[in-house]
């Protein structure tokens, strides 16, 4: 019961602190750039504003598709704090990304089908990263249900330090930063012009961008079980993250996927192979 | 309650997009320079989208030649309700100098209907922010009305 | 109890021959229909009756052994008639084996139970008659489809589904046999109406591949008579029972573990023996769907199955779930470069065998369960899904999912099912994901293994996302429905209710038959750890909100309030707002093209296969050294 | 008159211009200009060194010029353009926008020509 | 790799270089040329200007004593302004104001002497009719 | 079925500041084919020649181009003095001198913060944009307007600098040099900015010159051509080299550009210590005739004009051949078998104008 209330105030509150998360992070990002920036609650004059257009479609199976993408997003947040499994919060999750894709597919637009296809190869860089840092939180936790995760007796950073990284990677990659924001991005001024997003409009535009908080908020809450022992550092952490996040996405050009795919995979499966090994052997 | 919600969100957070339609650039740099550090139009949550199906705001510059009219106009349909147009610059206002050229249509408003003038050879970045700003009233009146 | 056997694995020779003897189209029709009525029937009444143990007179056992031979030597005449050295030598070989062990070794006094039914076996006889006989009726259409398309003079029909009937009788007699012999025997019928099928319409291509299907089977074949010597003359016994009651296995027994295991992985077309089964792809679309759901290949992946207890936590079980996992991933990789429905389909079936062996190797309760979770969800998403491609190719002449772009507008029926196909393979809350799931969490101990579970997850996300999703699109054209004979469309919506049903059914069946079934059987003691680790589905409830919520979307998406715009094409758009096409240069209206990435210059079949087959090969020779 | 011109002629005109190129001239662009007398003066611009060398061709009115795209490939854009704006036709150009490098067929006389209708640009 | 970073946190710490327009307007440098009028007082209504101006937008008649500009054809070049000979045109520093509708400039002034003074038209002008203002007959302009 | 996308590359698209089209076909995101459409900026201002006199003309000429309309005006204009006869004053060539160099000032800003965009780097963009700002408020405060200054006339220029207004252009280039310094280890050495630029869009030195490539198109394949080196209007006072980098990739190109900012401001430093005293236009008499070709060095590269003057104050002609015009070419045979986004940072380092190739 107490999981399930969770799980509820999780899918209620994550929406709003996912919207003030990208206000601030356009207000930072707008200071960091010399400028004053748009006002914090932007993010959601910005969705409602949304909501409030006409409907534009190609066809119907977008709305569908954005749709699912919205409750896979929230479930999984929900999942989350209901302390459920991880592995199988990150397939509910991936439930979602896959009708992102598939939505794109659905439309007779190159820009779209392109973004599909770089959305794909995003899907295929994260996810097996992710699979890996629940894995290596499973080594030193010994179960993968974020309950018994929270419940362990030591910030798993010091443990699973690398992993860290490895999960860092992940993060850029779905909060759609430079230098890996391919498929769309927070940017008009992009070659595939917004990759997946082309085709949507007004309201199911909205609905994406609601279900991107919720993706957010998952993904940082994941961040947040490397240090689940105390609220001070866990929020420090948090923070420091996001603001790295911040530097990388201002510092960094946007790469090619090609050089992702390599590059993230190369790096990500050395530091974890260093870390588990560290771990065998501490 | 939700529809003020949207209505109050309406005026905040108009996103514009740019078409240039023959411009000789001066317009346009101007009208990129509005989102820069100095002018910074995100202040009021205004983002430049590349995409007409993204787009409350149409800025256009240039003069409208023959070939693309028929891209201007597609791109207008393509925009979602309610949507508003600001014509910038001599060139979209009548034509500016090149009104008499032969591959010169002359005026945005002969193609799709336009909400706001902006004149100047170029519009300099504050009078866009000024038309903008019309704009959102004009929003407003198109909600009233 | 006999009787039901009797219908279960001679009923089917029987239609079979009658099938092939009298050349009636109508009686053929009633023929398969009516067994595969009895078939499902009879497999429901033996899963009523529970587990068992069945000794066959002695008439039964000599009359297996003949036949054996008598099949040997068949496949002996086929082997010169083909001039294909191989499999003269492979076949000798195990003519000599088998009569050398016969004659000599074996202690004939001593019999043993010559069939039984345990759990594993009997949802296996559900999968095989069922599953099986939907797609045998599928084949009826088809097959006349097929044929027409052929212009031949003379049908060939009646052979046809004499060997796919016939199949479905050894299928069910392999997956009943105790006697480890009888195993055996089966194994080599299943080799020989998959050479019969494979190579069915004659072509050269067809005659090449099933002449690759034989030599690589009589591996198998000759790996498993290796197995079963070195097993007798450990144990003693030849009965499965009897061997797997004597718990772990070393030393020898475990080679002949590994060698039997090896057998397995060449039935399941593990790598990099993969060849012979994407070879099967000439063959008509029923003959591929028979071979990747419910028979042959799930053979292999029933016998490295059904052996886990003698390799329980030892080298050998490592070595299984590595080349599991690499088979897992691997063909994750080469389905990435396909555009061929039926290539991607084939190695997503081996990738799904590999993903059953590797939890087979990992070989805990929850593995285990996993194991037989996939074999049962795999069975009907596949079988569907080569359905559904049979249908399309036949109605659009092309297999290559590019040519199925916006389907939905032409076939809508057809798309909607085949992408309720692919998404059960790869969403929750179907089953196939609900045993990955169970495989990665049991999995999470072993670096390898995870890793490559882990890249291969993702990789199969990538072919099967793109697929469904370009399947989509377009507008309904209400004008002209989609008109399929009952034959076709009876076995799609039957095979795509049972992955939509079977996917609420899910917990019950995970609580009810499998955790009682197997932990029961394997380890009782592990049993609380697979309610820990999975929650025991507690969650489940929750994740069928997906369900619901695709519902609410799928009303969302019916609200018609909708104004509909063309694709954003750069403001270039002309014409009709479907069509996607736009003013090029020189004025000229360029039509809309696009394609999904291929990645040849990685993901490639011919640069990758050499690499995957060398890799593969040390694997399995790492696991069967590793076993001595 | 320009310093450092020099006319050329149909049959001329393309070894000239390779002659140029032989001698390490790079092509600058072409000029058109129409007469009085209804013909079109087509001036080749070169450059060698910040040199400027320049070739004069008279091209009779309703006749095609060769083209020396093939000479000089950047000589395509300029060609294009030229049909485009002063009607004039050029044989053997390596990509021929036929008159709709720039003009949609909504504009209907030929720019720099007066009262010439454009004839269906699509044949 | 992050070479950009002492940048962005230079940035960070200091003030946004933002212009608080339209809420703060900053003082225009001299000599702007912004949105054009003309004394329509000192005007001779010679027709120079009219004459001289690339985009011809500027219409003067001379009888009615009108001056019309239309403020969306001009590309506040100056030309007008440098060849009045009254040097009546002039800018302002700030920007002509966008507007929501097709907007002319016409101007009512005094038509010069020679010709018998004419009841001027109420022409709808926007900007203040001038006042009438006398003209300098020696001013009327020179024709060629 | 072959496993290609065809993709309209505008000519609305969000990274073309300009409308053209480019018909992509791609596979696997590497272009396989690149087929330009034109005629989206194409206005027909040449003709209008014949219908405003040549000293309105200038006016027209001016906004050919709003990025580097001072010097398309130096360039008509020298070509009626030279067809008059004009001396045009020193103080006004100096001028001129000044003016052009701020506009390439402000123009290679821009681009290079478009550069920046083009490869994803939105922060660095806003960096250029912000320091461009003040070379605005220089034209903005010196010639009363920002982007279109409107100085020059037939004969010299229409407005003047006063001492204090000389130190303060000095002052804010001061500081202009050390704000573009602080992003020179950025755009030249940061690791994903070079792997972006570096290797893309490569144009060998031969290929530069066969293809008639101009400008810091040219000068980044090692073409050591630039048309100041002719040294018209005053440039033969001031002293001068061009800027050149051998590599004829994107990297090369942008390289020449960041270091030709350093070179305008030393030009303008130039110009402003040797300013003379004097007129500021010479005086015009009759009307043009006769031919005349006359080039410039703009922002983009060595433009060419091409006068015919009849004696009646309309001219027969006006021909412009704008950098870019030339740089076309070049483009066509650096794109294909690139990445798809790669696109736009191949398209950028030309430094297209597209308002320009087209009139
Ligand atoms: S949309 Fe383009 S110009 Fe605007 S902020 Fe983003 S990158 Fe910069
Ligand atoms: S109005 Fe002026 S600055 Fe704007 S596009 Fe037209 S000519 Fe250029
Ligand atoms: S006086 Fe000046 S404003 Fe009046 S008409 Fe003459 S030139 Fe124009
Ligand atoms: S605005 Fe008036 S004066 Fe100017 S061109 Fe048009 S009609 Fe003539
Ligand atoms: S400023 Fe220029 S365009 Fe405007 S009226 Fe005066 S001369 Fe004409
Ligand atoms: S011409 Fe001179 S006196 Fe007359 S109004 Fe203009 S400034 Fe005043
Ligand atoms: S003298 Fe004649 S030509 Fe000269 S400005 Fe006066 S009216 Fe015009
Ligand atoms: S090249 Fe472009 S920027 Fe330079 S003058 Fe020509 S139009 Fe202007």
């Amino acid at each position: 019961m107490e999981g399930l209330v969770l799980a509820l105030l999780g899918i209620i509150l994550a929406p709003m602190a996912g919207g003030l998360l990208a206000g601030t992070d356009r207000r930072v990002t707008a200071w960091m750039q010399s400028r004053q920036g748009p006002p914090i609650l932007q993010a959601f004059y910005d969705v409602f504003k949304l909501f409030g257009k006409e409907r534009l479609m190609v066809n119907r199976w977008q709305v569908l598709c954005c749709w699912i993408y919205l409750i896979a997003a929230a479930l999984s947040v929900g999942l989350f704090f209901g302390k459920a499994d991880l592995l199988l919060i990150f397939f509910v999750q991936a439930a979602g990304a896959v009708f992102l894709v598939m939505g794109a597919l659905s439309v007779k637009s190159p820009y779209s089908q392109v973004g599909a296809q770089r959305e794909l190869v995003q899907i295929l860089t994260y996810e097996p990263l992710l699979i890996l840092v629940f894995a290596g939180i499973y080594l030193v936790v010994g179960s993968f249900n974020v309950g018994d995760i929270m419940a362990y007796d030591a910030p798993l950073l010091r443990k699973l330090p690398l992993m860290f990284i490895v999960l860092s990677y992940a993060l850029t990659i779905k909060l759609r930063k430079s230098p890996f924001d391919f498929s769309t991005s927070h940017h008009a001024h992009q070659e595939i012009v917004k990759g997946v997003l082309t085709e949507y409009s007004g309201p199911a535009l909205a609905i994406i961008e609601v279900a991107h908080w919720y993706e957010t908020i998952l993904i940082l809450a994941v961040c947040s079980l490397f240090w689940a022992t105390n609220w001070f550092w866990m929020i420090v952490l948090l923070a420091a993250t996001y603001f790295a996040e911040l530097v990388i996405d201002n510092t960094m050009a946007r790469m090619t996927w090609r050089w992702m795919l390599k590059y993230v995979w190369s790096i990500g499966l050395a530091l974890t192979f260093i870390n588990f090994i560290w771990l065998h052997a501490g | 309650m939700f529809k003020k919600l949207i209505k109050k969100s309406r005026a905040k957070s108009p996103w514009i997009m740019h078409f240039d339609c023959g411009s000789c650039n001066g317009c346009d740099i101007e009208t990129l320079a509005c989102l820069t550090p100095l002018y910074d139009v995100e202040r009021f949550g205004i983002i430049n989208v590349g995409n007409p199906k993204h787009a409350d705001v149409l800025l256009v510059t240039g003069t409208v030649n023959h070939r693309n009219k028929a891209v201007l106009k597609n791109i207008y349909d393509q925009m979602p309700d309610p949507k508003a147009v600001i014509a910038i610059g001599a060139c979209g206002l009548s034509g500016g100098v090149f009104r008499d050229c032969y591959n010169v249509v002359g005026g945005v408003d002969k193609v799709i209907p336009v909400d706001v003038y902006v004149p100047g050879c170029p519009a300099k970045p504050e009078a866009i922010i000024d038309g903008v700003v019309q704009a959102l009233a004009k929003f407003e009146q198109k909600q009233a009305g | 109890m006999s009787n039901l056997l009797l219908l279960l694995i001679v009923l089917p020779a029987i239609a079979g021959l009658v099938c092939y003897f009298v050349r009636s189209s109508s009686v053929r029709t009633l023929t398969v229909t009516a067994t595969g009525a009895v078939l499902t029937a009879a497999s429901l009444a033996l899963l009523g009756q529970g587990s068992f143990v069945f000794e066959a007179s002695g008439l039964w056992e000599s009359l297996v052994t003949v036949l054996d031979f008598a099949l040997l030597f068949v496949v002996l005449y086929y082997g010169f008639k083909l001039k294909n050295l191989l499999i003269k030598v492979l076949t000798v070989t195990q003519i000599v084996l088998l009569g050398f062990f016969e004659l000599f070794m074996l202690d004939h006094g001593v019999s043993v139970p010559a069939l039984m039914g345990d759990n594993l076996a009997l949802v296996m006889v559900l999968i095989v008659s069922i599953i099986g006989s939907l797609i045998c009726i599928f084949g009826i259409p088809y097959m006349k489809e097929h044929e027409h398309h052929l212009n031949l003079k003379k049908s060939k029909q009646p052979q046809f589904f004499l060997f796919l009937v016939l199949f479905l009788g050894a299928m069910n007699g392999l997956v009943l046999a105790n006697n480890i012999l009888w195993l055996y025997f089966f194994f080599e019928v299943t080799t020989f109406c998959s050479f019969m099928l494979i190579g069915h319409d004659g072509t050269e291509v067809a005659t090449k591949n099933a002449t690759r299907a034989l030599w690589m089977n009589s591996v198998g074949g000759v790996a498993l008579v290796l197995g079963i010597i070195f097993a007798y003359l450990q144990t003693g016994t030849l009965g499965i029972v009897e061997m797997l009651a004597a718990g772990p296995a070393a030393g020898a027994l475990l080679v002949a573990v590994g060698l039997i295991c090896l057998a397995g992985f060449v039935k399941a077309a593990q790598l990099p023996f993969q060849s012979w089964l994407l070879g099967a792809m000439v063959a008509p679309t029923p003959v591929s769907a028979l071979l990747h759901s419910s028979t042959m290949v799930k053979a292999g992946v029933y016998m490295v199955l059904r052996f886990s207890p003698m390799y329980e936590g030892t080298f050998l079980s490592h070595g299984i779930a590595l080349c599991g996992a690499f088979t897992f991933l691997a063909c994750a990789a080469l389905a990435i470069g396909q555009s061929n429905g039926k290539k991607i389909l084939a190695y997503s079936t081996v990738s799904n065998l590999g993903l059953i062996i590797a939890c087979a190797g990992i070989n805990t309760p929850l593995a285990i369960i996993a194991a037989v979770m996939l074999i049962i969800f795999h069975a009907i998403s596949k079988s569907l899904l080569f359905l559904c491609v049979g249908t399309i190719e036949q109605a659009i002449g092309s297999r290559d999912i590019e040519n199925m772009r916006g389907l939905f507008k032409s076939m809508p029926r057809t798309a909607v099912v085949t992408i309720i196909g692919i998404l059960s393979m790869l969403l929750p809350p179907f089953g196939v994901l609900l045993c990955k799931w169970m495989a990665l969490e049991a999995a999470a101990d072993h670096l390898f293994v995870i890793v490559m579970l882990a890249l291969g997850s993702a990789l199969t996300v990538v072919y099967w996302a793109r697929w469904a999703g370009l399947l989509m699109g377009g507008r309904r054209i209400e004008s002209t429905p989609e008109k399929q004979p009952l034959f076709t469309r009876g076995p799609l919506m039957l095979l795509c209710a049972g992955a939509l049903v079977f996917a609420f059914a899910t917990p019950f069946l995970y609580r009810e038959a499998l955790v009682p079934m197997f932990a029961a059987a394997h380890a009782a003691s592990h049993g609380n750890i697979l309610d820990a680790a999975t929650g025991g589905f507690a969650i489940y409830p929750f994740i069928m909100l997906i369900g619901v919520g695709a519902l609410f979307a799928m009303y969302r998406a019916l609200r018609s309030d909708v104004r509909r715009t063309s694709p954003y094409l750069g403001g270039a758009h002309v014409g009709d707002i479907e069509d996607g096409s736009f003013l090029g240069p020189m004025e000229t209206a360029v039509p809309y093209q696009a394609s999904n990435y291929y990645l040849g210059e990685v993901f490639g079949e011919l640069r990758l296969t050499p690499w995957f087959n060398i890799a593969a090969g040390g694997l399995i020779i790492l696991m069967l050294g590793g076993a001595l | 008159m320009i310093p450092n011109e020099h006319p050329v002629t149909a049959e001329s005109l393309v070894s000239e211009v390779m002659r140029k190129k032989n001698e390490g001239y790079r092509f600058v662009t072409m000029s058109s200009v129409g007469l009085e007398d209804g013909t079109t003066d087509i001036l080749y611009h070169f450059d060698k060194d910040l040199e400027l060398a320049h070739l004069r061709f008279n091209l009779p009115t309703g006749e095609k010029a060769p083209s020396v795209s093939g000479v000089y490939f950047a000589a395509l854009l300029a060609e294009n353009e030229l049909r485009d704006l002063a009607g004039l036709e050029f044989e053997g150009l390596v990509l021929d926008y036929n008159g709709t490098l720039y003009l949609d067929p909504s504009v209907e006389t030929v720019p720099l020509v007066n009262n010439v209708k454009i004839v269906d640009k699509k044949a | 790799m992050l070479t950009f970073t002492p940048n962005i946190l230079k940035n960070l710490a200091a003030k946004p270089a933002t212009r608080k327009y339209p809420f703060v307007k900053r003082e225009q440098f001299s000599g702007v040329r912004g949105e054009l009028y003309n004394d329509i007082d000192n005007c001779i209504f010679c027709g120079m200007c009219s004459r001289k101006c690339p985009t011809q937008c500027i219409t003067v008649d001379k009888t009615a004593g009108t001056w019309v500009c239309d403020p969306f054809t001009c590309v506040f070049c100056g030309i007008c302004a440098d060849s009045c000979p009254a040097k009546c045109l002039h800018f302002h520093a700030e920007h002509r104001p966008p507007s929501v509708e097709r907007e002319t400039i016409s101007m009512q002034g005094e038509p010069p002497k020679p010709k018998v003074k004419k009841k001027a038209k109420a022409a709808p002008a926007k900007e203040e009719a001038g006042k009438k203002a006398k003209a300098e007959p020696e001013e009327a302009p020179k024709e060629d | 079925m072959s496993n290609r996308t065809v993709i309209p590359f505008g000519p609305q698209h969000p990274v073309l500041p300009e409308p053209i089209h480019l018909k992509l076909v791609v596979e696997d995101e590497i272009v396989k084919e690149a087929v330009p459409a034109l005629g989206y900026v194409h206005r027909g201002l040449e003709m209008l020649a014949t219908k405003r006199d040549y000293h309105q003309m200038i006016n027209v000429c001016e906004r050919v181009c709003g990025i580097c309309s001072m010097i398309h005006a130096v360039c008509y204009s020298q070509s009626i003095e030279e067809l008059m006869k004009i001396e045009v004053p020193e103080r006004a060539q100096f001028l001129r001198v000044i003016w052009s160099e701020l506009h390439r000032m402000h123009s290679h800003l821009l681009w290079l913060g478009l550069f920046a965009d083009a490869f994803g780097f939105e922060a660095l963009f806003m960096q250029f944009w912000k320091v461009r700002e003040r070379i605005m408020d220089i034209n903005e405060a010196t010639a009363g307007n920002r982007v279109i200054v409107s100085v020059n006339v037939i004969g010299g220029v229409r407005a003047d600098l006063s001492q204090e207004q000389l130190r303060w252009i000095l002052d804010e280039l001061e500081i202009v040099e050390k704000e573009v310094k602080a992003m020179e280890n950025t755009i030249l050495n940061d690791y994903t900015v070079k792997s972006r630029t570096v290797g893309a869009g490569v144009m060998t030195y031969d290929q530069a010159y066969e293809l008639g490539a101009v400008g810091p198109t040219g000068r980044g394949s090692g073409l050591k051509s630039d048309a100041r080196m002719l040294g018209y209007g005053a440039y033969k006072h001031l002293d001068f080299e061009p800027v050149v980098h051998p590599d004829g990739d994107s990297y090369a190109r942008s390289w020449v550009r960041f270091h030709e900012v350093y070179r305008s401001i030393d030009l303008v430093r130039q110009a402003a210590a040797a300013l003379p005293e004097g007129d500021l236009a010479a005086k015009v008499k009759g009307n043009p005739e006769g031919e005349v070709v006359m080039r410039v060095e703009q922002p983009r590269g060595e433009c060419l004009y091409y006068v015919k003057g009849n004696g009646s104050k309309f001219l027969d002609r006006v021909r412009i051949r704008t950098p870019t015009f030339a740089n076309i070419p070049p483009l066509l045979t650096m794109v294909p078998e690139c990445e798809l986004a790669d696109v736009p940072v191949i398209v950028l380092s030309i430094d297209p104008c597209i308002s320009c190739t087209e009139r």
